[in-house]
């Protein structure tokens, strides 16, 4: 049956099944992915059908779970890390930057580091500190690695099989405060490639930049600005690294304005990166500054706070009559 | 049980389908190594018990049935408690489970977000809580507090950060007990850097660092040990063992006892009945004294069990029996320490009702302050971020204060998108 | 003597010494800062003054260095950390991010962690790999920090004496590979703030924003830039966190053109972060898009090529002709 | 010698000018736990020598004068070595060091930008080195020179990454032998997780993780204990104990011997006597052993000395004394070996005279080579950063050809600037 409406999470789950089933050199390992199934229960049932051999139950402790990942697929393997929230990313960071994403070309690319990192992100959740983060711009920063977010359950599905087939380091943000939403997966489908940005509305007064959990949100600001009679063009960037300017840079020429969204700090986030490179690209066809909307310059705050500091609605709202302005 | 045969009961190669031997068929050659470190940093004495099930030695002063065993180790470090003392110490685990129970039922009645329980370590928290002085300094993971109620910290003040209305919600430096640190293993640097200032000082308190089982894993607690042991840092690193990390057994983490990490960084490790509240006090007594008098480290593994969830969030259904459980309730350390003050007439009836009425005081406290907590303000966010100040996060308060007035200037239904963001 | 000529690694040596003096609670602390001064003998003859108790020669484990450094901060010390070289500081990362930036937060203002942390950063002098980088936006992403770095001995001085002042973390990026070009410190002067921008050398058709060891470069290009009859600005940026940028915008308003110039790669990089506040500032005032000149999406090449990679002054003039022929 | 008398010698608590009672004067607590831990997981035997001032024992086969001492435990791992076999690591030994001082001497010619010599590490690199079988899989430092060697790596190609020509210029499957690390101890979680895949396959290859005194510290490290314990994995960590790290002495690390570290982590630890090729080979086959059947995991200890600075940019007069070194001297692996040659008559002067001339002919292949050595395309940067393609790379690829591009068509004064940067 090719067509199925699942959750994201549950997308993720047949996703990580239909990988295991497809090559044995495939892994996943994290905390807590066995018998529990992931604390958001991702990996539910995987153990019990692949066995402790393929989905592996691992010490507390991200540097040694992505350190071996490292030697596991220099050995040959696929593994698919999963760190359990955003902000427990960090210990493994030095693995991450200094060996993994460099280890390809420190062998003139005689070895392939074929690692997964799944990390669920981003906020929205009630969640205590730590457990809202999106460190995206910390990991596109930096060379070697590749940073991709899906926005729906078939971008979920697909793009995991897509970052598991892929010969690189791929960093896989998974919005966990959409893990819930459904959507149709067509598991015989032939996707889109992986780092290719979508426009999921059209529109011709501005465009809207956002990608992971703020896809929703801007399709959702698009919708009330049709009601006051704005038309927002929505592009899903999906890929953080590389990010398809191209895609980005024709809508921008279409409207005129753009309005990059995103959960994580806008100081040196991605809308900067996303800012400076379509300004250059469009400069005479841009009407007004690219304008963005994000975190502030503050760690991620108490949840009872959290919906003033999450992009919602009214700030892209704010954002789009501003960029409308000039 | 030396440290060859606890790995041999679980061989991990077994299930790789490789053709190796197993390990339990190890060469002669292993077993003359791994054979000295037979109980090497076990704390031996009369009161050292077989814990059961192969487990290695720990210090016990209580049994399970409350019967008293005699310690020449450790007899010393509890000797001087009156009958008053000990009902103190029950005190403190009737109340920290008290509050325990009440932030769990708060949690499942929305005003919390979640809840990490504390429950069936009371005495563990409290026997060290108990050992150490008011100069000590404390840096708990998120699930000490009973701990905290030892220091003296208002047990209301560490509900903030699971409503969600702060990160951390009561001044360290008050009760010298640090915030909660969720990052794992995070706290024993700081401890440890913390002790070494102590030493600087050329002061004689002492630092406890608190951390689990699955803790010990995390490089930064091998780092913690590695500066402690070369500083000579007056620290104590209490180890509560709960048996689980969320939901992998301690044997996903070493596949010999924890407390014998300690001696390959040169300090010495004990594993003590963390269901005993004596023995823990006496245990942590017996370090703290130690780094005071300027002999560094030491580990001390707190043998107890997480009897609920790991917190709130989880369902341990999933992956742990209910024997299990069942099988340490029988070494509860509330009833122990019960059987004990009423076999030898230090409590009674009275006592225990007078008690009983109070924690329920706590109780309701503890749930009118809790409802009665208000959310923060939303300019909160721009608030102690850096402490001498930063020009973009004026610029941003600046902003978003603009932002929100542009709400209250605006009329009645521009403003309903407000609600739906 | 208030008037002295120093390298600038001297003027940090004398920085710290006066620090050591005025403060008992100062601390120096790094791998082989003690008995050899460190690497670069920016620490020399420290530990003989000072003694093992001040300037401490720490294990190998740059986790367990900061870490113990937080400690000892809320213990009333200020501890001034080495970080041997910019490559090395991720495995003390996760310390940085989750614990030293957010602490003072997450104690609602109750502690305050007064560390800094001192890393010599940059390439051009030959290293192996791990010596040459330049990772300061994954700094100055993240709030609670504090980043600054100096270009010329005499802010090297000033700039450290004030971060060590500071009750904020604050990260120190030396220019190592100016370590040896001199310049006045007068220890009786009165410092310009620690987060000020400053106009290095005025100039009318464009400005260059540069910070660190580009600085220099850019200066250099500036006074090529003149014989050719072009009049470059070149602000000095000294903090990366918060970014001065009222000054940067002033000059831009001036000159009408911007070019970023760093070291660390252009993607996600400071530069980003420049163009899009300053294109949003002076969208009106700008007659071409801001130009960044940095380090390409890659590794830090091998040193033999590291002249190609590193932003020089023909690459600079390249940029500012681009961004006069809009 | 205990754990405790070791710690004792050390105190660090002394120099704080704090009031403490200094290490050496520690409770009679204290001393019953860590008296536990004595020489736990020493290989004992009649190779156990005492290393000399305090020192625990360490496996020794031959001594500094090169005089064979029979080991019970370890004779069976060097029983079949030949004459030939003997000479074959002798010679391993010589052109490795020759290599190396060819190296440094480049360095100082401006060959290379620096060098890390492994002048005094040659027993322990080449009995380690020649313990491995073709199928097992070496994660070095950036020190390994003499495995290197051993594993078939052409030593010239060692120096690209220090001459600047590339990061790390061999095929790692090629000989099984990775890259170099400079990220201090991140190697062993690659070599374990290298380990836990061959596991997998079910094949009896093992994995060797080598790493420095000073590596010993970092987190990394501690955590490839752990998982190389839980899961079994067959990978043996040779920590090079060469005294130093950088100008740090081991003490700043560890306060008890480094070999000390495993058992509390469930493996056993051997200290050899990293100056004795025989030993050191005995040592790696035992531990290699192990491994392949399934028995996991082991630290093994090479005592022996960086007889040079840290690298050519080090300045060691800074920091150790004379005397040190010199005392060394007398240890030195290849006289030792080569005393032990003559004595048994198993190599003649025709044998050396010839060595000494293969050694030379290497050092001018070397010099030959590396002086050959073209620096790479400027283009090559944008080469294997991905192995399927980045959209950036492509841009800034083809952006930067035609930068370089725009001065092969400007006129000849223009493009003088180009050189300046
Ligand atoms: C660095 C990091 N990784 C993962 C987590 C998620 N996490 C929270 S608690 C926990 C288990 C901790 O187990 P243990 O140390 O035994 O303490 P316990 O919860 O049993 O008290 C995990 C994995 C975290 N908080 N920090
Ligand atoms: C993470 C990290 N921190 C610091 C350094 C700088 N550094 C290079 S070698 C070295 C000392 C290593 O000592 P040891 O582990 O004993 O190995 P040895 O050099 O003696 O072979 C240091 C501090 C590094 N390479 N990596
Ligand atoms: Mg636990
Ligand atoms: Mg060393």
């Amino acid at each position: 049956m090719a067509v199925q409406k699942f959750p994201i999470a549950k997308a993720i789950n047949e996703s990580l099944r239909t990988a295991l089933e497809a090559d044995p050199k495939v892994l996943v390992m994290g905390e807590d992915v066995g018998k529990l199934g992931g604390v958001f229960r991702v990996t539910d049932g995987l153990q019990k059908d692949f066995g402790e051999e393929r989905v592996i139950d691992t010490p507390l402790a991200e540097s040694g779970i992505v350190g071996t990942a490292i030697g596991l697929a220099l050995r040959g393997y696929r593994p698919v890390v999963e760190i359990q929230f955003d902000g427990f990313v960090f210990p493994a960071y030095d693995q991450i930057v200094t060996q993994l994403a460099k280890m390809h070309a420190r062998a003139l690319g005689k070895v392939k580091v074929p690692v997964v990192i799944r990390i669920p992100y981003g906020g929205g959740i009630g969640a205590v500190e730590h457990h809202s983060e999106s460190p995206e711009a910390l990991f596109a920063h930096v060379a070697g690695l590749k940073v991709v977010t899906p926005s729906n359950a078939s971008d979920a599905y697909w793009m995991l099989q897509q970052a598991i087939q892929s010969d690189d380091p791929v960093i896989y943000f998974e919005p966990k405060r959409r893990y819930w939403e459904k959507g149709e997966v067509n598991t015989d489908a032939i996707p889109d490639p992986l780092h290719k940005a979508r426009v999921v509305r059209e529109g011709t007064d501005a465009t809207l930049v956002a990608y992971g959990p703020m896809v929703r949100t801007c399709l959702e600001a698009a919708a009330a600005a049709a009601e006051e009679g704005k038309s927002l063009e929505v592009v899903d960037l999906r890929s953080v690294s590389p990010v398809d300017f191209d895609t980005v840079q024709a809508s921008v020429e279409r409207t005129g304005r753009l309005v990059v969204v995103h959960e994580a700090p806008v100081f040196f986030g991605s809308g900067a990166e996303i800012a400076a490179r379509i300004t250059e690209r469009s400069f005479y066809h841009l009407e007004a500054p690219v304008l963005r909307v994000g975190g502030f310059h503050s760690p991620y705050p108490p949840a009872r706070v959290e919906e003033d500091y999450l992009p919602g609605l009214d700030r892209v709202l704010d954002a789009v009559d501003r960029s409308l302005a000039y | 049980m030396t440290v060859e045969s606890t790995a041999a009961r679980t061989p991990r190669r077994a299930g790789s389908g490789g053709k190796r031997t197993s390990a339990s068929s190890k060469s002669a050659s292993a077993k003359s190594t791994a054979a000295d470190a037979k109980s090497a940093g076990t704390k031996k004495g009369a009161s050292a018990r077989k814990a059961g099930d192969g487990q290695p030695e720990l210090v016990q002063l209580l049994t399970p049935e409350g019967e008293r065993v005699v310690s020449a180790e450790y007899d010393r470090y509890v000797a001087d408690l009156t009958p008053e003392d000990l009902r103190a110490l029950y005190r403190d685990m009737v109340m920290t489970r008290r509050f325990d129970a009440e932030a769990v039922t708060l949690q499942r009645q929305g005003e919390l977000g979640l809840w990490p329980s504390l429950l069936g370590q009371e005495a563990a928290q409290v026997g060290s809580g108990r050992a150490t002085r008011q100069d000590d300094y404390v840096f708990p993971t998120y699930r000490e507090h009973g701990v905290a109620w030892c220091r003296g910290v208002d047990p209301t003040l560490l509900l903030g950060m699971f409503r969600g209305v702060n990160n951390g919600g009561w001044d360290p430096n008050g009760n010298n007990f640090h915030l909660y640190t969720i990052v794992i293993g995070s706290q024993t640097l700081h401890a440890t850097g913390y002790a070494m200032g102590v030493a600087k000082d050329g002061a004689d308190s002492a630092v406890v660092a608190y951390l689990g089982d699955g803790a010990t894993s995390q490089g930064d607690v091998a780092e913690a040990f590695t500066f402690s042991a070369v500083y000579n840092a007056p620290v104590v690193f209490f180890c509560q063992n709960n048996q689980w990390a969320i939901s992998e057994p301690t044997e996903k983490q070493s596949r010999v006892p924890l407390y014998q990490r300690a001696q390959g960084y040169g300090f010495p490790g004990v594993r003590v009945d963390g269901n005993d509240v004596l023995a823990c006090l006496a245990v942590s007594k017996w370090a703290l004294e130690r780094a005071r008098a300027g002999e560094g480290p030491a580990l001390i593994e707190a043998f107890t069990y997480r009897m609920g969830a790991h917190t709130t969030s989880d369902d341990p259904t999933r992956y742990r029996r209910d024997e299990e459980r069942e099988s340490w309730e029988v070494k509860d350390p509330i009833k122990r320490l019960r059987a004990y003050l009423e076999a030898q007439g230090h409590a009674d009836e009275a006592f225990f009702a007078e008690l009983e009425a109070e924690s329920e005081t706590l109780g309701k406290r503890v749930r009118d302050v809790v409802r009665a907590m208000p959310d923060p303000d939303p300019m909160s966010i721009f608030e102690n971020i850096y402490a001498d100040g930063h020009a973009l996060v004026d610029e941003e308060r600046a902003q978003f204060a603009a932002y929100q007035a542009s709400f209250a200037d605006a009329p009645a239904d521009a403003v309903a998108g407000g609600e739906v963001k």
